[in-house]
């Protein structure tokens, strides 16, 4: 415990865990969302100005107006922007270097923050990989990959 | 018979109308009819900390460790803080001088805890003590047994009594309870600020 | 209706910004830099009217962290007080505001974080949407990389911009005592370099730091008498763009642009800039979104690159123009301080001396 | 008149409070709050300059600083968007800090709001989960609190049952309340004097519930209180005076049972409302009584009653609704515990009583009113102080 010398005295250390299983109610429209994930079909939410969000929040991302239109979009997308997780973290949907990555889904306007599984650049097709046990998370996308 | 008991209306009063609630989003066909539509996820979160607790408070722990209790001494007050947390919180000024209390104190505030935390909380009913150390301005925590519940009494003397040598290690830990000393009790009005 | 009250930074101290200051508590930490603002002007806690601070307990690991820290003011007899779990930039601004009401005339501030004893970039992905950002634990590297790629793919920058931007600030560190990086490698050898997180290189993203900044402001004459040049505050202002990455023009901080334009940026020269640019790409962002360039000094203290610690960067920046119109180098600077990820959330204001 | 320029609440909106609400978000959970408030100000989400938002540790939800997350939920984008921590005391200084924003001139309408969603996790867990080095609390979260209210019964020579009484006050007083989280129509002295006893003094029934939810209020300059006024014809809550006091919590010659930051805080917000004689002066209070001892302890500290004398008004009846200065018509913490909400709920409270808003727990004829929130171990202290009249 007592590793390092600062001033003569040595320093005392010790780990601190802090972990909870956090529980989430969801509303109605992230509820329907991770509903669809589990059934491998993804849904979206109409803005005020017509343009489909998604992953839907139950307000317009620019004027917080309630949305209530609820329509299903592709599996399938587009990249508009990634960067390389080189070192990949506790949690992190893959346990080997990928990309973390801004999909737009067809049939959405707004893109869908996840990982994708191997190289890929800006503009790149990709299609959702399902997990194999869906639980109703964002998680029941274990990740995309290119469509080659 | 206090007035509050007599007063019979117990009806529960209703909401207002018209209250804003979220409007009721349209579900597409094949997500609308599934069964068991969630409503509540539960989403782990682990975190890793490397802790440290700063430079008084490690002088304090090792000096546990040899079964000294070191408090340290406001540089304008002359008061002893301890657990020292490296400052005085009055005038905001570093303590640097470490003074060493004995393990003897005074009861300066209690309480009867009928429901305990953790492994380490003794049998219930036990008592909660706030004890002042003899020389200290601040109080310490602990529970204080050998002695019957309605025998506690604010301005008691007391005593620490320590786990084997052999298991002190730098916690406050090492203190396992307080006891009673036969001494006199001390007037609880020279306890007020200092609890 | 306005605000009316002349408010200046009177006095700024910060810490020696260090990776891990392992040693020390967040009380010891923070403590020699308020009783540094409050000596170098010959101030005692009992001067002070309002006192207001910014921490977060996820950085600390412990809830209520900032209680504790109360210890380090000396606030008994009480005080009149508040914290924000935010940078110490925006518990100046409430500062700010309880100047502006007349509830007091003078205000410390202060802003701080021990950010080494948890994975700071790993800590900082539970700021994230909670259900659809969150359980992917996205680090805060990864997603600046994801505005820096949107930003190469726009044209909007090179990486050999960002490696220059990261040599500037670097070796303009070196002036800078309280620095924790001093000095660049050539940006050559910097884009030799292999990717920490393509598009991202070591250079492009700033140090863990430990460490934090404690300010004093006065109004009017109170001012006066402390200095003999205040650092006036002539406009402050703070405003949020949306949490939705994928909704938003990563390229472009708008809440940055408004800001700064109720700050009033635009009613004269800018001498010097201290910007809240954790990461290379993000000052370009932000220089065009504060119209900032030609003679404008931009981070001379070495910035967030050179001392990032979370809590106090924003603050700090708002302290370094604040010595440069005191001392008399600039006369007219703009100091940003940010929030969230991507630059999500922004306060500039307009520091002046005395014409 | 507390500062520069006037400051009214004109809207107050209130979630339905329960130990889970499973039919909302989190962000959802505000929402409710934050429309409520502005139906009730006849404003929208355009016409508000500023957002100012305050809740108790990040831990509770897991989410660090959320009001990033917020931001669009609470139509914030290119707005102004703060956020209080000052502990239990946050509600009641997060709406101090909403009225600095109109006071020094900044803004005219602001929108603050409060929450708390601890069925997200666990208060035990969320407010002390156990630090390396240090004493486990053996004896919990009352057990913090109880030797101080020991030794305020030693002082003052109350009688045991105070305690009892006030639990029953308050958790009757919230059958008249309907946002309350616990209703508990079959309440007696007995079934309060028969709960479990945890912390003696402190029994389950004189404890505070754990709640998810959400208060919000629009806050106005002079101008546009007087205009939100002649739409919604309620008239506003004028501010007369907010205070924050501090103290550290383990200080030489500090008094946990009756702390000088509160004392301070109280002689601060009277001085600035021009309130001489609170007793006489003051028509009703929403006071922070997370365990019913608090009430007579509070009563002194805040100067209502002499020292050592609180209980006696309580025993009195003087508190409750009937009484001459009812005591948290609303039914207090005790009935609804949202921590980072509940110091807002004490304001929101106040304002909608001298709005003469509150409904079936209305006391009539009420025209100054007191807020008052704490926090930490009893070291942090808010109050506003609300008229019907324009100060």
């Amino acid at each position: 415990m007592a590793d390092e010398k600062s001033g003569g005295t040595p320093l005392l250390e010790a780990s601190l865990v802090i972990e909870y299983p956090f529980n989430r109610t969801t509303g109605p429209v992230i509820g329907a969302f991770l509903t669809g994930l589990r059934e491998q079909r993804v849904l979206g939410i109409r803005g005020v100005d017509g343009r489909v969000v998604c992953p839907p929040t139950e307000y317009d991302p620019q004027t917080g107006d309630p949305l209530t239109e609820l329509v299903e979009v592709g599996s399938e997308g587009t990249v508009t922007s990634w960067s390389w997780v080189s070192n990949p973290r506790d949690g992190q949907p893959l346990d080997h270097p990928h990309a973390l990555a801004l999909i737009k889904l067809d049939g959405a306007d707004t893109a869908m923050l996840h990982v994708v599984d191997g190289e890929v650049a800006t503009g790149d097709r990709v299609r959702i990989r399902w997990a194999d046990e869906r639980e109703g998370l964002i998680t029941d996308i274990a990740a995309f990959e290119r469509i080659a | 018979m206090p007035p509050a008991d007599t007063d019979t209306d117990r009806t529960v009063s209703e909401m207002p109308d018209g209250l804003w609630s979220m409007p009721q989003p349209t579900v597409p066909a094949p997500i609308a009819d599934v069964a068991e539509p969630i409503q509540r996820i539960r989403v782990p979160a682990s975190m890793h900390y490397r802790y440290t607790p700063g430079t008084a408070p490690t002088r304090f722990l090792l000096g546990l460790a040899e079964k000294k209790i070191l408090g340290e001494r406001d540089p304008v007050n002359g008061d002893v803080y301890v657990p020292p947390r490296g400052m005085s919180p009055v005038v905001g000024l570093p303590t640097t001088e470490q003074v060493e209390l004995s393990d003897h104190g005074s009861l300066a505030a209690f309480c009867v805890v009928h429901i305990g935390f953790g492994v380490n909380a003794p049998p219930t009913p036990f008592v909660s003590a706030l004890v002042l150390l003899d020389g200290a301005a601040t109080s310490v925590y602990g529970t204080l047994l050998e002695i019957p519940i309605e025998e506690v009494r604010i301005g008691m003397r007391v005593e620490a009594v320590w786990v084997d040598d052999a298991e002190l290690t730098t916690s406050f830990e090492n203190i396992r309870y307080w006891r009673p000393l036969d001494e006199p009790d001390v007037p609880a009005a020279t306890l007020q600020g200092h609890m | 209706m306005a605000p009316t009250r002349d408010v200046a930074i009177v006095s700024f101290a910060q810490s020696d910004h260090r990776r891990a200051a392992s040693d020390t508590n967040e009380v010891e930490m923070i403590q020699p830099v308020i009783h540094g603002a409050l000596d170098k002007i010959g101030a005692k806690i009992a001067d002070i009217g309002f006192t207001c601070s910014g921490s977060s307990d996820y950085l600390a690991g412990q809830a209520f962290s900032f209680v504790m820290t109360l210890d380090a003011v000396g606030a008994f007899p009480p005080i009149m007080e508040s914290h924000v779990e935010m940078d110490g930039a925006w518990a100046l601004y409430e500062a700010w505001l309880k100047i502006q009401a007349g509830h007091a005339d003078t205000a410390l501030v202060y802003g701080y974080s021990k950010a080494s004893p948890g994975d700071l970039p790993r800590v900082l992905s539970r700021q994230l949407d909670p259900y659809y950002y969150g359980p992917l634990w996205p680090d805060s590297v990864a997603l600046a990389g994801l505005q820096a790629r949107a930003m190469l793919d726009a044209g909007l920058i090179t990486e050999a911009e960002m490696a220059g931007i990261a040599h500037r600030s670097r070796e303009a560190a070196r002036g800078n005592p309280h620095a924790q990086i001093k000095g660049s490698a050539p940006i050559d050898q910097l884009l030799a370099e292999d990717y920490l997180s393509d598009p991202l290189r070591v250079h492009d993203v700033p140090p863990i730091t430990d460490g934090g900044a404690a300010i004093v402001l006065a109004a009017g004459d109170r001012a006066r008498e402390w200095v003999d040049r205040p650092a006036w505050i002539r406009g402050i202002d703070h405003r949020i763009d949306s949490h939705n990455l994928g909704a938003r023009d990563l390229t472009a901080a708008p809440s940055a642009k408004l800001a700064g334009e109720k700050a009033g940026i635009g009613a004269g020269a800018v001498d010097v800039a201290e910007l809240h640019a954790p990461f290379t790409h993000q000052e370009k962002i932000l220089t065009t979104a504060l119209g900032l360039g030609g003679s404008t000094v931009i981070n001379p203290s070495g910035g967030p690159l050179a001392a990032n610690p979370v809590m106090g960067a924003g603050l700090i920046r708002l302290g370094e123009v604040a010595n440069r119109i005191m001392d008399g180098e600039a006369n007219r600077g703009v100091a940003h301080a940010t929030s969230g990820h991507l630059l999500q959330q922004n306060l500039v204001a307009v520091l002046e001396g005395d014409a | 008149m507390s500062g520069a320029n006037r400051v009214a609440v004109v809207g107050v909106g209130q979630t339905k409070y329960a130990a889970v609400r499973g039919d909302v978000s989190l962000a959802g959970l505000l929402r409710e709050a934050a429309y409520r408030a502005l139906a009730d100000a006849h404003l929208t989400m355009d016409d508000i300059d500023a957002i100012i938002v305050g809740k108790a540790p990040d831990f509770f939800e897991g989410v660090m600083m959320p009001e990033g997350y917020l931001a669009e939920a609470l139509g914030a984008v290119g707005k102004p968007l703060f956020r209080v921590h000052t502990a239990g005391s946050v509600g009641g200084s997060t709406a101090i800090v909403a009225a600095s924003h109109i006071e020094s001139g900044v803004h005219e309408r602001v929108l603050t709001i409060g929450w708390e969603m601890q069925s997200c996790s666990e208060a035990m867990w969320a407010l002390s989960f156990p630090l390396p080095f240090q004493q486990q609390l053996v004896a919990g979260a009352g057990g913090y609190f109880a030797p101080y209210i020991r030794e305020y019964m030693r002082r003052s020579d109350a009688p045991d049952d105070i305690g009892i009484l006030v639990a029953l006050k308050d958790r009757l007083n919230a059958l008249k309340n309907p946002y309350a989280h616990l209703h508990e129509p079959d309440i007696t002295y007995d079934s309060v004097k028969e709960s479990f006893m945890l912390w003696e003094p402190i029994r389950y029934s004189e404890t505070c519930p754990s709640s998810d939810g959400a208060i919000a209020l629009v806050l106005a300059g002079e101008q546009a209180a007087e205009a939100s006024a002649a739409s919604t014809g309620v008239a506003p809550a004028w501010i007369h005076g907010t205070s924050m006091r501090s103290e550290p919590a383990m200080a030489s010659g500090r008094d946990q049972v009756s702390p000088q930051a509160s004392r301070d805080c109280a002689a601060d917000v009277y001085q600035q409302a021009g309130i001489t004689n609170p007793r006489q002066q003051v028509d009703v209070v929403e006071m922070y009584v997370p365990f019913s001892w608090y009430e007579p302890m509070w009563l002194e500290s805040l100067g209502f009653a002499e020292v050592n004398a609180g209980w006696k008004m309580t025993e009195s009846g003087a508190t409750q609704r009937t009484g001459d200065l009812p005591v948290n018509c609303s039914g207090g913490v005790l009935s609804t515990n949202p921590i980072g909400a509940s110091g807002m709920i004490r304001f929101g409270e106040a304002a909608m009583q001298v709005r003469n808003q509150a409904g079936d727990h209305q006391i009539d004829g009420a025209r100054v009113a007191v807020g008052h929130a704490y926090g930490g171990a009893a070291q942090f202290f808010a109050m506003w102080v609300v008229g019907s009249a324009k100060p």
